[in-house]
């Protein structure tokens, strides 16, 4: 897998953290297998620049949050490395990984489930200060200023969640991973239980976060449209494995896989003028399981572009690897095809766009 | 839904329907309640088998009222003059329920089997005094002839006992000691109890037992005896409880006779004008007492055992247990034993108990450990120790712990006391037979209850009286064992225990029998 | 209703809601889940209802259908089917309106099927219930196969842990209209799916809707999928619909505050806003202590002091069109 | 499938063993000798040395222990040390299929007015109903069955005369209905409050509301869709009490004079009987598995997500 | 950007399940009458040695009263008064349940814990002992253990026992029941935290604390164990009358506290024998000890309606 160094401006994020060398977080051939021959995360390598947001994306069960913990090594791998500030956590003993991905936080979809119904606000967001030997008083000052970052109020350390809407309690969420003095935050579909009024001062807030505190941000998600307005670079998942790879404008003006494109048709947009325009499905049925993965190409079976160019046989025997440029890379026989003949054909959304 | 509601409705029908027959007729039928009994094999059974046994098997006699045999499967028992040889003729008239003859072989064969340590019965203990017995039994002879039991014809028996024994008289009327069929047995081996394969030679013959159900008798049409007038036995199987399910099935008119009943409900029972004359008690030669630990050095004073003697109010027992039915006892060997006698008993009130613990360095109970009473668990006894514990705690300022055991763990406890410390445990003994050697001997000399009392001139009378052949030299010695007994009070007596039976009007003629208070259901008639 | 000429509109008319409100007596006080609200479905017309989770929209439906759950009930107004009222209705007529006349669908299929049953059975059951069918198995492969269940004859056997979501979601249209009904509810009948599922559902209630003829009263908080599928649209918030109109136009030119801070609120696939996202502050009112004026006062951008005492009608803004907010007033309440 | 059950089975082996050795070590540590018998005298004991010599008793535990178990792996549980003319496997024929019996109608009984009962609380909007179904259901564990057993005898046996107040007559006789009725007392409670629970919980389930939606008639949508989903944790329950009810019902048998397998294990305790207090807890292990295998069979009728884990 | 209505309350509050138990009180007369009931037999056997009568003081002559204005629940087979001993027994059946119930969930939540939180091999072995003990009719286990504790424990004191043995005098043959009930009452609690810490151990909170450096005894110490406690709770309903109701059929065999120590086991076993002559002998303890466990289910199901979420809501009004 190449270096990516120099990369397009970023969007957000502060322009000294690109002055660091080398990646933030190194995923390597990453693999997490079930017992019950669920290959949840089958080959996998990433980089993650200080500074950027990376989102993943992809239907459910492509193994996008299982990629979100093994990175984090809740979910051990089976196999590969993942290396964080250029520290291969997956060769550290426990005791010595605790320490070490302390700077490695995550924000979770369930703001009902992820946080615990007994404690009190205050101990859920200095609850890592607390295990990193923090004192009471410091904590408590600290927690209160955390509170007010994310947009409560001080006061509310000694409510307990179950008094707190969806949306503040993501807040609350977002201070606890706060509280490690993050540098990469996983948030895990962090988004997909609110509701739109909400979700954009979530979006904001986090994207204010960013800009404030130099966070670097892998955003797991299925929304592709709040993808769009947050990422700097979006990886396409598909059963396991990465297959689009690409800098955000890119991949949504002209996407190198047939299957970010069917993803972006799927999406619906606001009709604003004129009557109902007509999508074309472009993938049937549902993915396979990802304990019987096709040979191949893994999404030969669905492959829309497959059945235009004649099920050319290449597809169904040999997997394609990530290639393409430091801007956008696709997993597919026929990415230079697809492009090539342009994103219209097959997107309507762009045809929308000017509407 | 509908199918569940017929299937409800037709149980429920076949369920009352069935309840009609619940009040069983009694045409001829004896219907009685039993514990299950352990062994159906006569010369195993020890214990309440025995009972049931009786219908079925007969001794070669029994202890009439005046105290001397009455011939039942012998027509004469004659003591040779030497005192040792025991010539025994067997009654022809009396038959095995196949209508075969019953021969001096097949007691010959009996009796030795039950001295056969491989047949490890517990029965053996009453045949120790014939001739070679006790080592044939121990194993350290192995030829069974030469046992002093001999078929000296088809219907002779001849037994020579070790020396002499007048007590065997006594013992030869023992229901334990009854022949077994001896093809049968040597056909079928444990199996012969089945009612399919098993002779009898008493009234009765078996027709069914299902384990822990039920037992049926019917008269064995080949009994040399009278014939009974009662032609059918149905026996219902309790466990636990058995007094309780006496009663209750007898009050329901389920059967017609209760052996005993539980203390709760004598008062009752006394009180009600109909119950109170189907009742009918049978004082036994038995006694019940408290011991002490006479190797333990809490009670090495004799003054504090005659204290505590004296500080138990017996009345105020046989009152709470029950009800007043059974006799307060003074000492251990009751009167109808002979040698025994209350005059015996020690004597004092209970101001000379506190005296007597005084004396003994523990005013009003000061300093005195406290100590614990053992106990089994069987009914009536933890009520005597809480009774205990209280006089003990109010008249002398003594206190204790109540132990209470299930029946075989307290067993096993009193088997460890053997070489284990204890204080005090309350014990009971019952006459196997009406003779002192039974008490004197087996009780105290062979130490049964764990008493430890030693006492050598106590020893020597007891040891005296058993091979005394002259009745009236014999009690001499007895009665000066029993002053000693008293005297040295190891153990202070409480009360003698009366059996409490229940009778239906409509049976008549159903007597106690012996010490053992055998019923004998043959001789009993249904109105 | 505002707007058009009324005479016409009664012809075509198949559902009609009139002052329609839906009261929940909680420990906190009587919830107005639904609070007077008017609304019509023309047959064959496609509407849509828009609102976020709370708004009163599934409660709205379920009071089509008068299964709100216990303890609330619908407390007065009107409900008229093809110019039958349903309120008026005994149990047993309302059985036979329930799956037969109306069918609805649920937003979560993998909960909304009875685990233990097979699909066919649930499909067939419904049939049964409104008319006496002996094939009605046969007619449930039929309606599999019309919602595009490959092999249908096979699959019918299945439990519905053996489908997939999308497919269970199928499942539940071909319950919804075994029986042709002439008004289809569908709450919020892709929110569960995966976007690339959900256009193919979108799809197919599409051909649904064309080639029957059934109504559809889509149901969503998906502003971009009702704009895409349906032709009317009325945005609910807290248990009131605060504007209507043709879909078009009422996102081209939202009349109401709420309305527009919503759109605004709402990434876009097609562009990347280079302002951020807009927010709307605050949280929905409390049903249980709605305020008097306007429930969108708290967080309305363009409040004035009328908003906060004066409960807005609805005012028309236009040919079919309304909004209840006092500074759409041109003059005329509409109704 | 097959092999699912077939691992659960074999799953049932460790269980055996361990409950096998458990009992072994416990019932031989427990004060006592088989032979003690209630007579007046103690065992004497060249008698007692003799049956030990007899039966290996004299052996090193772990000896017996080993033979034991070599013996019951044989399928030989050795002779009944209370009656020594039985073997362990005569003693469970003989008493086991009294206690199946009595246990069976007891827990026929239970399920029978239980679900309805049940349902009937749970659906019941007459709160008076389901109150009342709810305290008669908790009296019913409240009470020790001993002592409702006792009552009921003393009423209607000795008091009314209805029933006898003693022994076992077959289950189709008067003899059967208060052991029967005291013992489904408390599966019977159970089942109630179970099921009820069970109703409630899928009355608000959304396949519910979809099926008040096709239009189905109320009598449907509850028995099949509510009292078919119900079932699956009321089995749970049902299964826990029958092995219960079917082998451990002594205190019952033991007042109401049932020769059963309960009554049967408490007097082989007393008795120090080992083989038979073995045997009778390997027979209760046994059941317990069986019945814990039956509970999943039926889990499998009832449940086709089951049926697809399983088929896997 | 806007910030939020700082204090909005989403309905309830902190006290929510305080006060939804005070609701139920107010609301379930069931309840109250229980909780009430509970409350006088506490007292009782707070309180028994102040009551007039001596739990211990036998009158022979007076034997089996019926109630009368001197003893109101009449005199036993010793004339004791029966109002005394069953305040006496109400002690021994609390303390019983009580230790009991500590000792089974000590038992139970260690070995629950454990076993789910390593997981693996562990676990196997765990429940497969688990699953082996639950095998053992549990009535027939306690009656087992019980001979053997007693008659272990009744000797003469030596060994290592001694101590054992010397508190089990002391306790008046108490301990032997304890220790029986405890040892065999672990294993529904077990089962039930296992479940629960199974299902806990994924949670996302679990998953953030991990994350944050925490040590296994930290999550176990803050997230574990305290989430639980519903579920103990749901275990001491069932542990309490369970206990109760073993001790009493312990005693009722006649392997249970020794006299005089009355317990309302050894009361009812008395009282079963009496009940042809003098039924209220039966029918007090049997009241007393029926009553106690029928309020303690009925505040068993109030804590699961309050603390199940999945009922509450399917829970009428």
């Amino acid at each position: 897998m190449t270096m990516v160094l120099k990369r397009a401006p970023l969007a957000q994020g502060s322009q000294a953290t690109m002055a660091q060398i080398g990646p933030l977080l190194q995923v390597l051939d990453l693999h997490v297998h079930f017992d019950n021959g669920v290959r949840a995360v089958d080959g996998v390598d990433l980089d993650v620049v200080a500074g950027e947001t990376l989102a993943v994306v992809g239907e459910s069960g492509c193994g996008k949050t299982t990629l979100g913990r093994a990175i984090t090594l809740l979910q051990r791998p089976t196999k590969g490395r993942v290396v964080f500030a250029g520290t291969d956590l997956t060769r550290l003993s426990q005791r010595r990984l605790r320490v070490a991905r302390r700077h490695l936080q995550m924000i979770f979809q369930d703001p009902y489930a992820s946080l615990d119904p007994r404690q009190r606000v205050g101990e859920i967001v200095g609850e890592p200060m607390r295990i990193a030997g923090v004192n009471a008083a410091a904590r408590r000052r600290r927690v209160a200023e955390l509170l007010e970052m994310v947009g409560l109020s001080g006061e509310m350390a000694a409510r307990l969640p179950r008094e707190f809407s969806g949306g503040q309690r993501q807040r609350i969420g977002i201070a606890r991973a706060l509280a490690a003095d993050p540098r990469l935050v996983i948030c895990d579909e962090p988004l997909s239980s609110l509701d739109v009024s909400i979700q954009a001062q979530i979006v904001n807030l986090l994207l204010n976060l960013q800009a404030e505190l130099l966070l670097t941000y892998v955003f797991i998600s299925h929304d592709l449209a709040v993808v769009r307005q947050i990422a700097t670079r979006v990886a396409v998942m598909y059963l396991g494995r990465i297959v689009e790879l690409a800098e955000t404008d890119t991949l949504f003006r002209s996407p190198g896989h047939p299957y970010t494109v069917a993803l972006l048709s799927a999406v619906p947009t606001l009709a604003e003028a004129g009557a109902a325009v007509e999508q074309p499905v472009l993938l049937a049925g549902d993915p396979p399981s990802p304990a019987n993965v096709p040979s191949g190409c893994r999404f030969h079976t669905r492959c829309w572009l497959r059945r235009k160019l004649g099920d050319p046989a290449i597809c169904t025997t040999e997997e394609p690897v990530l290639a393409g440029g430091p801007q956008q890379r696709a997993a597919c026989h026929f990415s230079a095809e697809l492009r090539a003949s342009g994103t219209n054909d097959h997107c309507a959304n762009s045809s929308v766009t000017s509407g | 839904m509908r199918l569940s509601h017929a299937l409800m409705a037709s149980a429920i029908a076949l369920w009352v329907g069935s309840t009609q027959s619940a009040v069983a007729d009694f045409q001829g039928v004896f219907r009685m309640i039993v514990g299950e009994p352990r062994y159906m094999d006569p010369n195993l059974a020890s214990d309440f088998s025995i009972y049931v046994n009786a219908q079925l098997f007969q001794p070669l006699a029994r202890i009439g009222g005046d105290g001397q045999l009455e011939m039942l499967q012998a027509k004469s028992i004659d003591l040779g003059a030497d005192g040792r040889t025991w010539t025994i003729t067997l009654n022809p008239d009396y038959k095995w329920s196949n209508g075969e003859p019953i021969t001096a072989a097949d007691w010959e064969y009996s009796w030795k089997r039950i001295l056969n340590p491989k047949v490890a019965s517990e029965v053996a203990v009453f045949l120790s005094d014939i001739e070679n017995a006790e080592a044939y039994n121990k194993g350290t002879i192995t030829d069974a002839s030469q046992v002093g039991i001999k078929a000296t014809g088809d219907y002779t028996l001849q037994v020579v006992t070790g020396k002499v024994a007048p007590q065997f008289r006594a013992k030869l009327a023992l229901p334990y000691l009854t022949p077994v069929p001896k093809a049968v047995v040597e056909q079928f081996g444990d199996g012969w109890v089945a009612p399919e394969h098993m002779l009898t030679n008493g009234p009765y013959k078996l027709v069914s037992r299902v384990n822990d159900q039920s037992i049926v008798m019917e008269a064995n049409p080949h009994y040399g005896g009278k014939k009974p007038a009662i032609s059918r036995i149905e026996m219902t199987i309790a466990s636990g409880d058995l007094c309780t399910a006496q009663l209750r099935a007898y009050e329901a008119d389920e059967i017609d006779f209760v052996t005993c009943l539980p203390s709760q409900d004598i008062a009752r029972i006394q009180k009600d004008p109909e119950l109170s004359k189907q009742l009918d008690p049978f004082p036994l030669a038995a006694s019940e007492w408290v011991q002490y630990d006479m190797t333990n050095p809490l009670w090495a004073d004799k003054r504090i055992r005659h204290a505590l003697g004296l500080a138990i109010d017996r009345n105020a027992i046989v009152t709470a247990v029950s009800n007043g039915t059974a006799r307060p006892a003074v000492t251990v060997v009751p009167e109808s034993i002979p040698g025994g006698s209350s005059g015996d008993a020690i004597q004092g009130s209970i101001e000379d108990a506190r005296k007597l613990l005084a004396d003994a360095g523990y005013p009003d109970g000061k300093g005195f450990p406290q100590f614990t009473i053992a106990t089994t668990a069987n009914r009536g006894r933890p009520l005597i120790a809480q009774l205990l514990q209280q006089m003990w705690s109010e008249n002398l300022g003594i206190q204790s712990t109540i132990n209470v055991l299930e029946e075989n763990a307290f067993r096993a406890w009193v088997q460890s006391r053997k070489t284990e410390k204890y204080d005090t445990a309350i014990q009971g003994w019952w006459s196997d037979y009406a003779d002192p050697a039974n008490w004197y001997g087996d009780l105290v000399l062979s130490d049964y209850r764990q008493n430890h009392f030693s006492n050598a001139e106590f020893a020597a009378l007891v040891e005296k009286g058993n091979t005394e052949p002259d009745p009236a030299k014999r009690l001499e010695f007895f009665r000066a064992a029993n002053k000693i007994l008293e005297e040295e009070q190891p153990m202070s007596a409480i009360q003698n225990p009366t059996d409490l039976w229940m009778v239906k009007p409509h049976v008549l003629g159903l007597k106690h029998e012996g010490v053992l208070n055998m019923y004998h259901i043959e001789e009993a008639s249904l109105q | 209703m505002a707007g058009e000429p009324t005479m016409t509109k009664i012809q075509s008319q198949l559902l009609d809601i009139a002052d329609l409100h839906v009261e929940i007596p909680t420990a906190r006080g009587m919830v107005k889940a639904v609070d007077s609200v008017t609304l019509s479905v023309r047959a064959g017309e496609a509407v849509g209802i828009v609102g976020e989770s709370g708004s009163g929209k599934s409660m709205l439906a379920l009071s089509i259908m008068q299964l709100v759950p216990r303890p609330g009930r619908i407390a007065s107004g009107r409900i008229s089917l093809a110019g039958r009222d349903l309120l008026q209705l005994s149990e047993r007529e309302m059985r036979q309106v329930r799956g037969n006349e109306v069918g609805m669908i649920f937003q979560d299929p993998s909960t909304s099927l009875n685990p233990v049953l097979r699909v066919g059975r649930q499909v067939a059951e419904t049939i049964e219930a409104h008319h006496p069918a002996a094939d009605s198995w046969q007619q449930s492969v039929d309606m599999l196969r019309s919602v595009s269940i490959p092999d249908p004859q096979r699959r019918v056997r299945d439990y519905p842990h053996q489908y997939s979501g999308g497919m269970r979601q199928r499942v539940m249209i071909a319950i919804g209209m075994a029986n042709r009904p002439k008004l289809l509810i569908a709450d919020e009948p892709t929110t569960a799916l995966d976007v690339t599922v959900q256009a193919q559902i979108m799809d197919l209630l599409r051909s649904m809707n064309a080639e029957t003829g059934t109504a559809i009263l889509l149901i969503s908080h998906n502003i971009a999928l009702v704009s895409r599928f349906c032709s009317r649209v009325l945005v609910m918030y807290a248990g009131r619909i605060v504007e209507e109109g043709p879909t078009a136009e009422l996102f081209h030119q939202p009349k109401h505050p709420y309305t527009r801070a919503l759109l605004s609120a709402l990434p876009r696939i097609d562009r990347k806003l280079p302002q951020g996202l807009t927010t709307i502050g605050g949280r929905p009112p409390d049903l249980a202590r709605l305020p008097a004026g306007c429930a969108f006062f708290d967080r309305c951008q363009d409040r004035i002091e009328t908003c906060r005492t004066e409960r807005p009608p609805a005012f028309s803004v236009g040919p079919g069109r309304s909004a209840r907010c006092w500074l759409a007033d041109e003059g005329k309440p509409s109704c | 499938m097959l092999s699912y059950f077939c691992k659960r089975l074999l799953a049932g082996i460790p269980t055996l063993l361990i409950s096998f050795t458990l009992v072994f070590f416990i019932a031989h540590a427990t004060p006592g000798s088989p032979w003690d018998s209630s007579s007046n005298r103690p065992l004497e004991p060249a008698v007692k040395a003799r049956l030990d010599a007899k039966y290996h008793l004299d052996d090193p535990l772990y000896v017996q222990y080993v033979d034991y178990l070599a013996g019951a792996l044989r399928g030989d549980f050795g002779p009944s040390f209370r009656d020594r003319t039985k073997s362990v496997a005569d003693i469970v024929a003989q008493f086991l299929p009294v206690s199946l019996k009595l246990g069976g109608a007891a827990m026929l009984l239970a399920v029978l007015l239980g679900l309805p009962f049940g349902a009937l609380a749970a659906l019941s909007r007459h709160p008076a109903v389901d109150g009342a179904i709810r305290v008669i259901s908790t009296l019913g564990i409240s009470m020790p069955t001993y002592v409702v057993t006792s009552i009921l005898i003393v009423a209607f046996g000795v008091g009314l005369g209805w029933v006898p107040t003693f022994g076992w007559k077959g289950l189709f006789s008067a003899s059967s209905l208060v052991p029967v009725f005291s013992l489904a007392l408390a599966p019977l409670a159970a089942v109630i409050r179970c099921f009820r629970t069970s109703m409630l919980e899928v009355m608000n389930l959304d396949f519910i509301r979809t099926a008040r939606a096709k239009g189905l008639r109320p009598m449907t949508i509850i028995v099949h869709h509510m009292g078919r989903n119900a079932l699956i944790p009321a089995v749970t329950v049902v299964g826990a009490y029958t092995s219960y009810i079917l082998v451990g019902s002594f205190f019952v048998e033991s007042i109401a004079g049932i020769p059963g397998f309960g009554r049967y294990f408490v007097l082989a305790v007393a008795a120090r009987d080992y083989p038979v207090i073995i045997g009778t807890t390997l027979i209760y292990a046994l059941f317990v598995i069986v019945i814990n295998l039956i509970v999943d069979l039926s889990y499998y009728l009832l449940d086709p997500r089951v049926r697809t884990e399983h088929a896997r | 950007m806007s910030t939020l209505d700082a204090d909005y309350r989403n309905g309830g509050g902190a006290t929510r399940h305080a006060w939804h138990l005070g609701r139920q009180i107010v609301h379930n007369p069931g309840l109250t009458a229980s909780l009430a009931f509970l409350v006088l037999i506490v007292g009782l056997a707070i309180l028994a040695p102040l009551l007039p009568y001596d739990a211990y003081r036998q009158d022979v002559l007076h034997r089996n009263e019926l109630p009368t204005l001197q003893h109101w629940l009449g005199t036993d087979e010793l004339g004791r008064d029966v109002l005394a001993r069953i305040a006496v027994g109400a002690r021994v059946s609390l303390v019983v349940a009580v230790a009991t119930t500590l000792i089974a969930i000590a038992i139970g939540v260690m070995v629950g814990t454990i076993s789910a939180y390593l997981g693996g091999v562990t676990d196997s072995i765990v429940m497969r002992f688990v699953d082996s003990m639950y095998a053992f009719p549990e009535t027939l286990f306690a009656i087992l253990m019980a001979a053997l504790v007693k008659g272990q424990l009744s000797g003469e004191a030596n060994g290592f026992l001694a101590p054992l043995v010397e508190a089990y005098r002391l306790s008046g043959g108490m301990l032997g029941v304890l220790l029986t009930l405890g040892l065999t009452g672990w294993l529904t609690t077990s089962r039930l935290v296992r479940s629960q810490v199974l299902s806990l151990k994924h949670a996302e909170y679990v998953l953030a604390c991990r994350l944050s450096g925490a040590s296994d005894w930290f999550i176990i110490r803050t997230h574990l164990l305290p989430n639980t406690i519903p579920v103990i709770l749901v275990a001491v309903t069932l542990v309490v009358p369970n206990a109760i109701l073993l001790e009493a059929g312990l005693s009722f065999i006649g392997i249970g506290v020794d006299p005089p120590t009355p317990s309302w086991g050894t009361m009812i076993a008395t009282g079963a024998q009496s009940i042809q002559s003098y039924p209220h002998l039966l029918i007090c303890p049997a009241l007393a000890i029926g009553l106690t466990l029928l309020s303690l289910n009925v505040i068993g199901d109030a804590l699961r309606d309050i603390f199940d979420p999945a009922l509450a809501g399917a829970q009428k009004a």
